[in-house]
């Protein structure tokens, strides 16, 4: 079994998680590197795109943001902001679009908040705020979720509810008028989680090599079931090499 | 709007003509490419106060302009400069120790805002946000909205579709129009009449100007009307868009411009250092936007090969290889 | 909406394969200006019936497939073809005798409801209509609204604005999203996996192709990927948005397309004369396009000088001094 | 005094109405020649504007329509549909547009038909319909009307009203929603007529030379206001040139 760090297992559990013939909608960092390591690895017809605008970008080298003008070099279309999230909204295009994104705080239904951590109106920590995460999390079928597993930031109630995620479970989403799918997985620095077809409450879904489910229910500020926990197939010496070749050579984003 | 006359001249003036103190101002770009910051730093050189200020998702100038003390109200979806500050640092501090007032949105609803306003329609429907705390609570007290003109008196509306179940919706959300009174864009090129290129990415520049009674234009490259009307299809912004062109090359500095220059990574990486602190962060203002005049004496003051280093190669519209560390 | 794959086909095939009896369909163009014309003629060929067809303004596409028999229902804002026809000819004929259904809107209206349906909401705000009989008379009887979910309950909804009197707007015209079954473009350049370059006025061509389920393009020049992609800022819309690629050389003549080639004035004279009576109007369909199995084989047809002489010259991208009388 | 069609009168009587600065939406023909006029003589720094979304084209040819390659040629920017109208609706730029059009009907108060004569269901002639017409009469403040003198043309009914003038005069205009500004000015074959500042009723501001009111009223079906009639000012010697040699050398449009 190859060395690998826990950034380069995240990379690659999330790379697997799409489909040639997806939309992938990236933001910056690992998210972007999951993007172009499935590009290179199992979804060639995939199309990395951004909410800037930029649609199919070569990403000859990392970008460190979403407007880095490395997206601009060699795209299919460089667009507007407007034409990014229409293609989201717009449920022909959104029904293949898998959005990737992250928080600062998720709750057992995937709602995620990129906010504020306290109060609202006084809070105690101030983030960037939504950006597309909104967007994306109201638009799209399918998105997969980047999380550091800390009992802080997996939380029974989220203190701004920034992304929709399936909102109180069951049926809760559809209902508030928002995209049918949701999201699809949480990948952490431990384990992938999974949402119940019927409840879409989180439950664990795989654990690292080496890692209990019990140290992971220890880094959580709720339960989830465990009963359907596997062992997560480690990154292939495949994915490693293109990830760290074809990727990251500089290493911008895999430190 | 303005005649198609010339418009050209100097930064200071168009800062000081356009930008009144308690003036609702938007900025373009997104945050580390294409911000107006030669802009920035003039109304910080000028010590502008009260700003209602309008961005999407934008990095170092909304910090910057928070940072130097401008900006009282900010309506905006995402601040951060990517790698170099996932939350903007001024702009954090100032939020939590209550300095700034925040109306937060997604960056789809102020982009549909800005556009709205550009077409002339009061609101702009959409599906994002339903059952968040983005639709649900308000950054603004509702007294503030109330009294003040400039503001519409809800933050967005949610409301059924009255098209039934038309394109299988059943819910919609209603986010106001943005006019600000003027908006400040950097782009590659424009002529003296207010002709206007942006090459690469347009984020929602041209919704951000469309929306606005003022358009303040800096442009890397001051070219001839006839040179841009030979490829029009490249062309935004039609002069009667525009109130001022001013030519200032590096004028997005420290920020990338498309075809031009990167970011500077080195800047961005102390700056991160510079904010941090009060005291360094004051130290900053004074040596970088106060003791200089303008910013061609800013720019003369960095190291002529960091801004070699910098420099976008023809082939890729930035400086491939460059040290990002 | 396809995989990024290979989507190149025959123009048949295309229309085979997306273009059902009582499709909803949207073509592209405006006027006499990039209708997708060789489309048109192979929808008329295949005796394609009963259409339900979304245009803003259109001429010769409209009118053609209107005399063509194969459109049953139509929703427009403008059926002309400039001083060639300033009411299409057989359009005219077929609602003065009551053989095809209209539902009026105004070009704005068109193209936000194609807006509307890009950008996947039910329906876009504006001020167009008000107190107009455009807002106020239906074409489409209410029962076949109600009885046709591929129609809105309402052609339009007159409402408050719900942010009061925000920007000096007290009611507003809502206007349905189209969601054509598919739209046919003609363009300048695409590449095999459906990138798209349209050269000069995009009229609403993008929002038609957004709007839309499935989507033909056909292409005046069939380029590599490659080459497309060197040049990002000038395409329109990316390969995930596209189901057919056709190649076919002068694909919308009559029609002109940008860089390409004029209008024919001598065609669309002469169209004017036999569309003018039925049997020469027979003569016409029998003559120009049932009798050539293909667009390549009608355009072999037509005198090599001719097509010369509308060809566009490199500096203004029309033919320069061609006789239009 | 010059010789000179009444084509030429009408393209003349419509360029002077256009300002130094004015936006000109144009339709095709002569609204087309007026804005040309205007620019060349008297209105350099006017914009002409076509809803297919051109704008400041240069016009080395006369187009034939608003979707003319030749008004794609060396123009500020080659836009949209979408841009075009917005820049109507919106009230800054909108403030700057002036309107020129045409119909088959026209009503005391500046209302147009451009769509049946006859019920809208049976109609008896079908025209063309609204275009951008309804568009620019809806959104711009001053709006400049082409109308061939006819009875017929002239009605104190409209078979259907396509583009709102002062709708029923007064305040009925602004009550209904629509732009402050409206119908400025009717130009004929014979004559030109303004709208009363406050009743927004039409009246007869102008003949041309030659011609008596009384004529003018014979082809109308609804009375107007003559007593503020004067003589129309020709086409000056210059006004002709240009329009002549500088517009429409070919004679595509003056005939």
């Amino acid at each position: 079994m190859p060395d690998y760090t826990l950034k380069e297992m995240m990379a690659i559990a999330a790379a697997r998680e799409i489909k040639d013939g997806d939309i992938v909608f990236c933001g910056t960092g690992i998210s972007m590197l999951a993007a172009m390591a499935a590009k290179h690895i199992s979804a060639p017809d995939s199309t990395i795109f951004f909410e800037t605008g930029a649609i199919d970008s070569l990403l000859e080298e990392v970008p460190l943001a979403v407007a880095d003008p490395r997206v601009m070099y060699y795209t299919a279309v460089n667009g507007s902001l407007a034409d990014a999230f229409a293609f989201m909204q717009n449920r022909r295009t959104g029904a293949h679009v898998v959005g990737i994104m992250g928080a600062a705080q998720i709750d057992p239904y995937g709602n995620l908040n990129s906010t504020v951590i306290g109060d609202y109106h006084h809070p105690r920590v101030r983030f960037s705020g939504s950006g597309g995460a909104c967007d994306v999390a109201s638009f799209v079928d399918r998105t997969i979720i980047f999380m550091q597993q800390q009992k802080r930031k997996f939380v029974p109630r989220l203190d701004y509810l920034t992304s929709p995620g399936w909102l109180g479970g069951d049926d809760s989403r559809t209902a508030a008028g928002l995209a049918a799918g949701g999201p699809a997985a949480v990948i952490t620095n431990m384990a992938v989680f999974r949402f119940d077809d019927k409840t879409r409450r989180m439950y664990l879904d795989a654990v690292y090599p080496g890692i209990d489910p019990r140290q992971v229910l220890d880094q959580m500020g709720f339960e989830v079931d465990t009963d359907r926990a596997q062992t997560f197939q480690p990154p292939t010496k495949r994915e490693l090499e293109i990830l760290r070749t074809e990727c990251d050579p500089q290493r911008l984003i895999l430190g | 709007m303005n005649q198609p006359s010339d418009k050209l001249m100097s930064l200071k003036d168009a800062i000081e003509r356009f930008v009144a103190d308690r003036a609702h101002i938007s900025i373009g770009g997104f945050t580390i490419n294409r911000n107006p910051m030669a802009a920035v730093y003039e109304i910080i050189r000028q010590k502008k106060r009260n700003l209602h200020l309008y961005a999407h998702s934008n990095g170092q100038a909304v910090d910057e302009l928070v940072g130097g003390g401008c900006v009282s109200r900010l309506e905006i979806a995402y601040a951060g400069s990517g790698r170099f500050a996932p939350t903007c640092i001024r702009f954090r501090k100032a939020v939590e120790q209550g300095r700034l007032q925040v109306e937060d949105y997604s960056n789809y609803q102020m982009t549909l805002r800005f556009m709205a306003g550009a077409m002339g329609v009061p609101f702009l429907p959409c599906r994002s946000g339903l059952a968040t705390d983005i639709a649900n609570t308000w950054g603004f007290p509702a007294s503030l909205r109330q009294s003040d003109p400039k503001l519409p008196d809800h933050k967005l509306v949610v409301t059924e579709n009255p098209f039934g179940t038309w394109c299988d919706t059943t819910k919609v959300v209603l986010v106001p129009a943005i006019v600000p009174d003027v908006t400040i864009l950097h782009v590659q090129e424009a002529d003296s009449h207010g002709l206007v290129r942006i090459e690469g990415l347009t984020f929602a520049d041209i919704e951000q100007a469309k929306a606005a009674r003022r358009l303040i234009v800096t442009c890397e490259k001051l070219v001839e009307t006839g040179r841009l009307k030979q490829r029009p299809d490249a062309n935004q912004l039609p002069p009667f868009c525009v109130d001022a062109v001013v030519h200032v090359p590096w004028g997005a500095y420290p920020t990338a411009c498309y075809r031009h220059y990167d970011y500077d990574p080195v800047f961005l990486n102390r700056y991160k250092q510079e904010a941090a602190g009060d005291e360094s962060y004051r130290q900053y203002l004074e040596d970088w936007i106060f003791s200089h005049k303008d910013h061609k004496a800013m720019m003369d003051s960095i190291d002529k090969d960091r801004l070699a280093s910098i420099t976008a190669d023809g082939r890729t519209g930035y400086a491939s290889g460059l040290e990002r560390r």
